[in-house]
């Protein structure tokens, strides 16, 4: 109630000037049969402390980060996100404006985006990037829908140790784009090459992750070429924070390369929102879906900003168009823009040496034997001697979370936790798992 | 550096033109522990060119791109079909408690309560605005609220053995109905909309076979009109065993006056970033919830939100479901926004609808003498007028009138949508409106009318007081530069 | 509400022009009970005239309010003396924390271990960087250091029974001193500056008597320059059995190079708003620790932070104290700030007073053959130009320099100070600006010199791109008009 | 470190340009006898995400109001903080903008100081209010400073039942203006007219707190009275929150109206950074320590605002200054501005009844009696059959802080405990505390 701003005597002249006498008038057109003849049953109206308190004690009720030790990961890690980023995300302009359809309005937001779509393309080794998707599941389907339209296939490869949520969701869009799925399974934790491209031959697109689900490094370049050798796009599904030391997909020939953007620049804030962002060679750049922004010049010459090939998208081409999306997600993607700007080359290798080191460490120092031999980024999958929900629950008695039970997505794998570290878990922070993991594990 | 002193709006470099070989702002911590070798051909060979900028260029940075962004805080944003109200800033606080921001979507959901409640009231609550028994919150916008109900009629359908192909829209509908028609793998048909801007239901009858899935209808439509005949149409489409949907992007005109559900829709996509006041953020991000009525329940997306005595969990074990849209259970910081933004108003959210519907019938009454209204009707919480009548005569268009619109202060009603109206310019001020800013605009496009016929250049170059003028979109399009360059590369991006 | 389209910064009301009667936006908690009377006389007679406003305008006029504000996020601003730098949005983060920020002052001791032990450090680390022993954070800002230190000297003195009435300060003292030696009930006396810019030792040793107390001294001086006899100055002091106080105003020259207690300084204030990046709010807050000699501990303001064991306490029992000098312990959320400033550099402090002198050297030698240099030496942290030339060539002030470069995005300079210096800009770019800032304001200086002599004129009017050009200061002191008048009150407010 | 900007080869064409071979060379003015010949002795530096980690540990090491029901007031009150303030303090031009010297460049900050004057004026009855001052401690020194200068009496009264430290922060001021400091009791919680009229016979003025210290609304028109006709001026110490309900001081009398800002928009913070505000007479306008922005216009005639009367001040009087205060509380009072705003007179007004209503019921719930009979505004003063300190220590344990222990500051006062509520604390809060104070007084 209190956003709104007419006061009784604006409502009266309004009304005079419309030349009603009740604003129930300007509802005539709202045939009786469908008129709601009661109030809407809600609780009732809070005031502002009122409603923070509620809120608040809500949010108390939650067992975060910052109260827990926690190795989660599985998709959503908890780097570090600097504090310029609350620049971007407390600027009211950023924060109240829309798509800038009008870049005479927008030119900063338009420039802001114009900036990530090159740190995209800089890291995923790519020459194009839209201005976000949803998040890591939708650009994968993002990635199938291109490839039905650049090829006359009609299937689409999944290696099994591609996150699981991320195969559900291209599962679910597949059928309408016409699409058939496949899986290929792991070997070991990893993909054999062999196996993926013999699955390719009828494929439009393959879609890997490096690093993959299971905390391995996948033989990515290896993977690329058996899909592109079998006639189908490579599609690497990658996270932006390995790629300070790992290979960019462009270098190693993917056509695309998509993947889920929280990592950089975004708070788990229990599962978004965040960004997913969706990178590609030149060649496909009137497939990309949604946003795009492109340099040009004004009147006057001085360069300038503008959302443009739009004769792809839906408010232009309808149901022709690349894809639905509208909304996006770009105040997210703009976190991460802020994020890795911050970063810089040096910073961002060195989050990824980081990651390597304590991964690196947590396979030795932990009690548990790894369950694959691949070597890992920042996550490390091990057996456990009860399952692996059972290791969870006994530890986060001891305030720690130890990580994520594979046995969720993966049969077989009860037995399995993954364990997560980012450059903000120490050292000292491992020791304290291996001590309480050799605790309840006995 | 200096570019013509005394310009309000100096020349912003880009990020990579302030980078400086050597300067960095954010240093990582490091753990002291030896770094593995990675295996030949994994490590990066070339490091990425990222911007280096110290903290304090950076701030300047995006503080000086967002003085030359426009936002809903910055003035009148009367962007048609966006319903760009006030974004209440306590909704920032709330949604960056760390109990919600720091809360990983895997951590156990006995860990989770809090937030798993909130979800579940929110599904409650944005059950009873639809007038529908059962919510989904997890798609990521409108546009993927709509695939999803494309694909949960789908199953539905695939569920009963029916086979069934088209869907049916306005000719006024958004871009995103066709797109999502032809995403989710439907044929489309369109009909037309009659003299007084309502679903010719001739038209619709001829349309209408048991090949007919759906409806995906906007109601208020795009032309900010209440269809009078909606439960005529509900009863064509029911009676052919089809279904209708809701596009929920008008939903503000309506709530606690008329409920989806009542109107006959069976499935509802709610924008949480319009009627529930999730900030835009430039772009996104936003929330599309859907709703269904009892027998299209199944097939909803997992995992669910349920409640279980005074427990909440997420419920992934159901057979009929569609799958999973996006990751995790949805874009859990909208909610948060959302969930406030109705606590707020309690059931005074018709209140909401009302003024929203006021404001927008006051500066149609303010108008109408000097734009043409195609409809000649009250409207709803958004109106369309046609600049076709200052086009004819002065030769303005409805762009001229947006562009100079930038010079009054004013952000630009949506332009040459619904497609259905020549010249068009839609117009949404939403309920946060004062007078004050509603009379502004009122005089704004009152002078414009007249500058239109005293110097119509002065539209035609418009803007003039903004970063840039006008762009040239064709370069932009013909000559893509969709990244920057690094003094190195090609014009053109798009080689192939 | 349209005044002159296409003008970048359109007139911005007040926000009693925004208020409507019935308007509002806060709705404070009731707690349905009972509103007792109150005694006759004293319930309010008549409401004040807040004003009534909506949330959406409320945040739209202040948002209109910092786009007519410049500060350190907005561009360069070399504003000497107060040292501009900038301000880590990390420090926001932390001060805001709930353990910070909801923390009662008067809550006990053992219930606020975190925010002692703060506290506690920081006093540490500030000891260590003056080179003296005790500290008391609980200054508000660096004035009120001055006084405290004064208050001290009293104190000590009077302890020791000796009469001593004058305090000594500079010739380019800032306006501080002599104001806080007036307020300490003590009289000033001036010495003059000599031509090195450094204390004339011979005047010096004329004034300083057994009547003297102490000298006040900014070291770096205003002018930037270090005080090279300042030996000598401490041994004449010390040998009169005199004291002397550092005003800290420019230690971020000095960090980790000279410490003020090992230069002879008795006391010393620091100002947390410049060396130690408490962002300067349009005004403050700011904050002004102290720090002494074992001699004048005991005298320190209560409460005092001590440690005791692994446990920290707020002591006050201290029976020599000169007492209390502000509510509290000190401005808490500043404290937050300085700690984390200097943690984030720990002994590379040092590095940043180098990189603060390196990039006043820098613009020093880029513009000493345009304007005219008082003081021919390597500058510290700042320096001071003079545009007498320019006066006395083409009739063009400070005052025009200043305001030109207003129109080059660049904040003025400090104008006419200090006093020593016809025609003074007062420069002090700070550590955090990078070489391009530096090169643009080299630019623009130059030129400005340069238009000086072209077209004076485009200097007497600038600005040109602000949101006013020049005010009429004249009637702003002569006809005050201090408050909103509500269309009904005299145009002046001061009658008597 | 990280918030340096220049690069080696920065560095490098720098000092060539000034001409020396190094950094060190700059200093070598700094007499090599008073060089530091080591590196400081400081800890190490920390990058932002372990100083955030190290930070948030000391701020989790507080028990702040958001995790103990608190009814502690005593001069710092937990009134709540709308967002809308938010948008003040995030926004950086505000918070990095220091004092309007050049008004061309700061007309923002300007014009919200102008705002901020205005509201002050409206609630204290007064002409003219200053900028800010450091706190309500420093301003109430700030007014005898003005009382010393319009006067030449040579003595100040304080009302015992000002609060403790403001007249500490007078006393400690005091000697330096050359004034003396007269101290009137309390008579059951309240001052009593007469005794301070003869105590103001050779006061230069007369400071008094409504509401008082000790939780009682003081006849503060009889007591404004009883100072003016003995010749002192009368200077009211007042609370902004109370001024909805509470009659403006100037609309009684008041030569002066000071206080602490605090409540009306800043959070505890531990006691600080808040802002003092000072209002006064016309009269008194060119006495006023600190800033004031007045209206004028610019060469084109438009409405422009500007720091004015400036020869009051330092930088341009020096030693005949009205006062040496320089940085102030800007930012925390222009988070008062927008607080008051925000809330509007209507607002204000509920605050106030809300603090009035339940300052009664905690009379009347509470299982203590009242110290004293005069009425309360939002504290009320309780006698405790053990000492307050020991029940304060006992309640903490239940998780509620019950109040403030008087004997603190007033002698004989060891049995009596403040509790203050504000419109943030419930009806149910009250019932919790007299449970607590049920039990724990057993
Ligand atoms: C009528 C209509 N339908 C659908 C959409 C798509 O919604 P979203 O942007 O949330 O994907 C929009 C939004 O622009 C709309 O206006
Ligand atoms: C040299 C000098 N001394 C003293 C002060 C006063 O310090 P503060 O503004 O912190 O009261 C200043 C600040 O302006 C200054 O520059």
């Amino acid at each position: 109630m209190s956003y709104l701003s007419l006061t009784d005597a604006d409502r009266a002249e309004m009304l005079a000037a419309i030349g009603v006498a009740s604003v129930d008038e300007l509802f005539e057109q709202v045939p009786a049969g469908v008129r709601l003849g009661r109030a809407l049953d809600l609780p009732p109206a809070l005031g502002e402390a009122e409603l923070a308190r509620h809120v608040e004690q809500l949010a108390a009720r939650n067992v975060h980060t910052g109260v827990e030790l926690s190795f989660l990961g599985a998709g959503i890690y908890d780097h570090y996100v600097p504090a310029v980023v609350d620049v971007v995300l407390s600027r009211g302009e950023f924060l109240t404006a829309y798509t800038p359809y009008q870049p005479e309005m927008s030119q900063g937001v338009l420039q802001a985006i114009f900036e990530y779509q090159t740190v995209i393309c800089e890291l995923t080794g790519m020459d194009v990037s839209n201005a976000s998707g949803y998040d890591g599941c939708t650009v994968a389907a993002d990635a199938c829908y291109i490839a039905k339209h650049v090829s006359d296939r009609r299937t689409v490869v999944l290696a099994e140790t591609l996150n699981p949520q991320v195969r559900q969701v291209v599962k679910t869009y597949a059928p309408g784009f016409g699409l058939k799925v496949v899986e290929v399974p792991h070997r070991g934790g990893t993909t054999d090459p062999d196996e993926l491209g013999a699955a390719a031959r009828e494929a439009a697109a393959v879609i890997f992750q490096q690093p993959n689900f299971l905390g391995c490094l996948e033989p990515a370049p290896d993977l690329a070429a058996a899909a592109a050798e079998a006639g189908a796009l490579p599609v690497a599904h990658v996270d932006l924070m390995s790629l300070g030391v790992l290979e960019a997909p462009g270098a190693y020939g993917c056509a695309l390369a998509v993947g889920e953007g929280q990592s950089a620049g975004n708070w788990p804030s229990y599962g978004g929102p965040h960004y997913g962002f969706l990178a590609a060679r030149g060649e496909f750049v009137r497939r990309l879906p949604g946003r795009i922004v492109g340099e040009t010049v004004d009147a006057d010459g001085r360069r300038a900003f503008t959302l443009t090939l739009q004769t792809r998208e839906q408010h232009i081409r309808r149901e022709k168009a690349t894809s639905n999306i509208t909304t996006n997600q770009t105040l997210l993607s703009l976190a991460g823009l802020a994020t890795l700007a911050w970063l810089g080359p040096e910073g961002l290798r060195e989050v990824g040496e980081a990651c390597l080191a304590l991964a690196q460490y947590v396979r030795e120092r932990l009690p548990l034997e790894p369950a694959f031999d691949a070597p890992s980024f920042k996550e490390v999958a091990l057996r456990t001697p009860l399952p692996a929900r059972e290791v969870v629950r006994r530890a986060r008695e001891h305030g720690v979370h130890p990580g994520y039970a594979l046995g969720r997505d993966y049969e077989g794998m009860d037995d399995v936790l993954l364990v997560a570290v980012t450059e903000r878990r120490t050292r000292a922070d491992v020791d304290r798992l291996a001590e309480v993991l050799a605790e309840v594990c006995r | 550096m200096i570019s013509e002193p005394g310009r309000a709006w100096p020349d912003a470099p880009l990020l990579f033109e302030r980078s400086r070989a050597g300067r960095r702002a954010g240093r990582p911590p490091q753990p002291g522990l030896p770094v593995p070798e990675l295996p030949p051909g994994l490590r990066r060979a070339r490091p990425p060119r990222l911007p280096e900028v110290s903290e304090p260029e950076l701030v300047r940075h995006f503080t000086a791109l967002a003085d030359r962004t426009f936002g809903v805080d910055t003035g009148f944003y009367p962007l048609g079909s966006c319903t760009m109200k006030h974004n209440p800033r306590l909704h920032e606080r709330l949604a960056a408690l760390p109990g919600f921001r720091d809360l990983h979507p895997h951590q156990e959901d006995e860990a989770a309560q809090g937030a798993l409640e909130l979800m579940w009231r929110l599904q409650e609550m944005l059950a009873e605005i639809a007038g529908l028994p059962a919510v989904t919150l997890q798609p990521a916008a409108g546009s993927q609220g709509e695939l999803t109900g494309l694909m949960l009629m789908r199953a539905y359908f695939a569920d009963r053995g029916e086979e069934r192909d088209t869907i049916i829209t306005a000719d006024t509908a958004h871009g995103t109905n066709p797109a999502s028609v032809t995403m989710a793998g439907y044929r489309l048909e369109k009909v037309e909309t009659d003299a007084r801007g309502n679903l010719d239901l001739a038209d619709l009858r001829a349309k209408v076979s048991s090949r007919t899935a759906g409806l995906m209808l906007t109601n208020p439509s795009t032309l900010g009109l209440f269809d009078e005949g909606i439960e005529e149409v509900a009863r064509i489409f029911h009676d052919a065993g089809a279904l209708l949907y809701y596009d929920g992007a008008n939903l503000n005109a309506v709530v606690g006056i008329s409920r989806p559900g009542d109107m006959g829709f069976d499935i509802v996509h709610y924008n949480l970033h319009k009627t529930f006041s999730q900030p835009h953020g430039g772009g996104g991000p936003g929330g599309g919830p859907v709703a269904v009525r009892e027998t299209i329940e199944p097939y909803l997306p997992v995992p669910r939100v349920v409640r279980e005595g005074d427990a909440y969990r997420l419920d992934s074990d159901r057979p009929k479901t569609i799958g999973r849209v996006r990751g995790f259970a949805g874009p859990f910081g909208v909610f948060v926004r959302a969930y406030a933004f109705i606590r707020a108003y309690g059931p005074a959210l018709r209140e909401m609808s009302e003024v929203a519907v006021l404001n927008a019938n006051y500066l149609l009454a303010r108008l109408r003498d000097v734009y043409e209204l195609p409809y000649d009707r009250h409207c709803m919480h958004e109106f369309v007028l046609s600049a076709r009548g200052l086009k004819r005569e002065h030769g303005v268009s409805a762009l001229d009138v947006a562009k100079r619109l930038m010079d009054y202060g004013i952000h630009p009603p949506t332009v040459y949508f619904p497609l259905v109206v020549p010249e068009a310019l839609m117009i949404e001020p939403t309920e946060t409106e004062p007078k004050e800013r509603l009379d502004g605009f009122v005089e704004a496009m009152r002078a414009i009318a007249h500058e239109a016929a005293e110097s119509p250049e002065l539209l035609h170059e418009a803007p003039h007081g903004r970063p840039v003028r006008r762009l040239d979109e064709v370069r932009a399009a013909k000559q893509p530069v969709l990244r920057y360059r690094f003094e190195e590369g090609p014009a053109l991006v798009e080689a192939g």
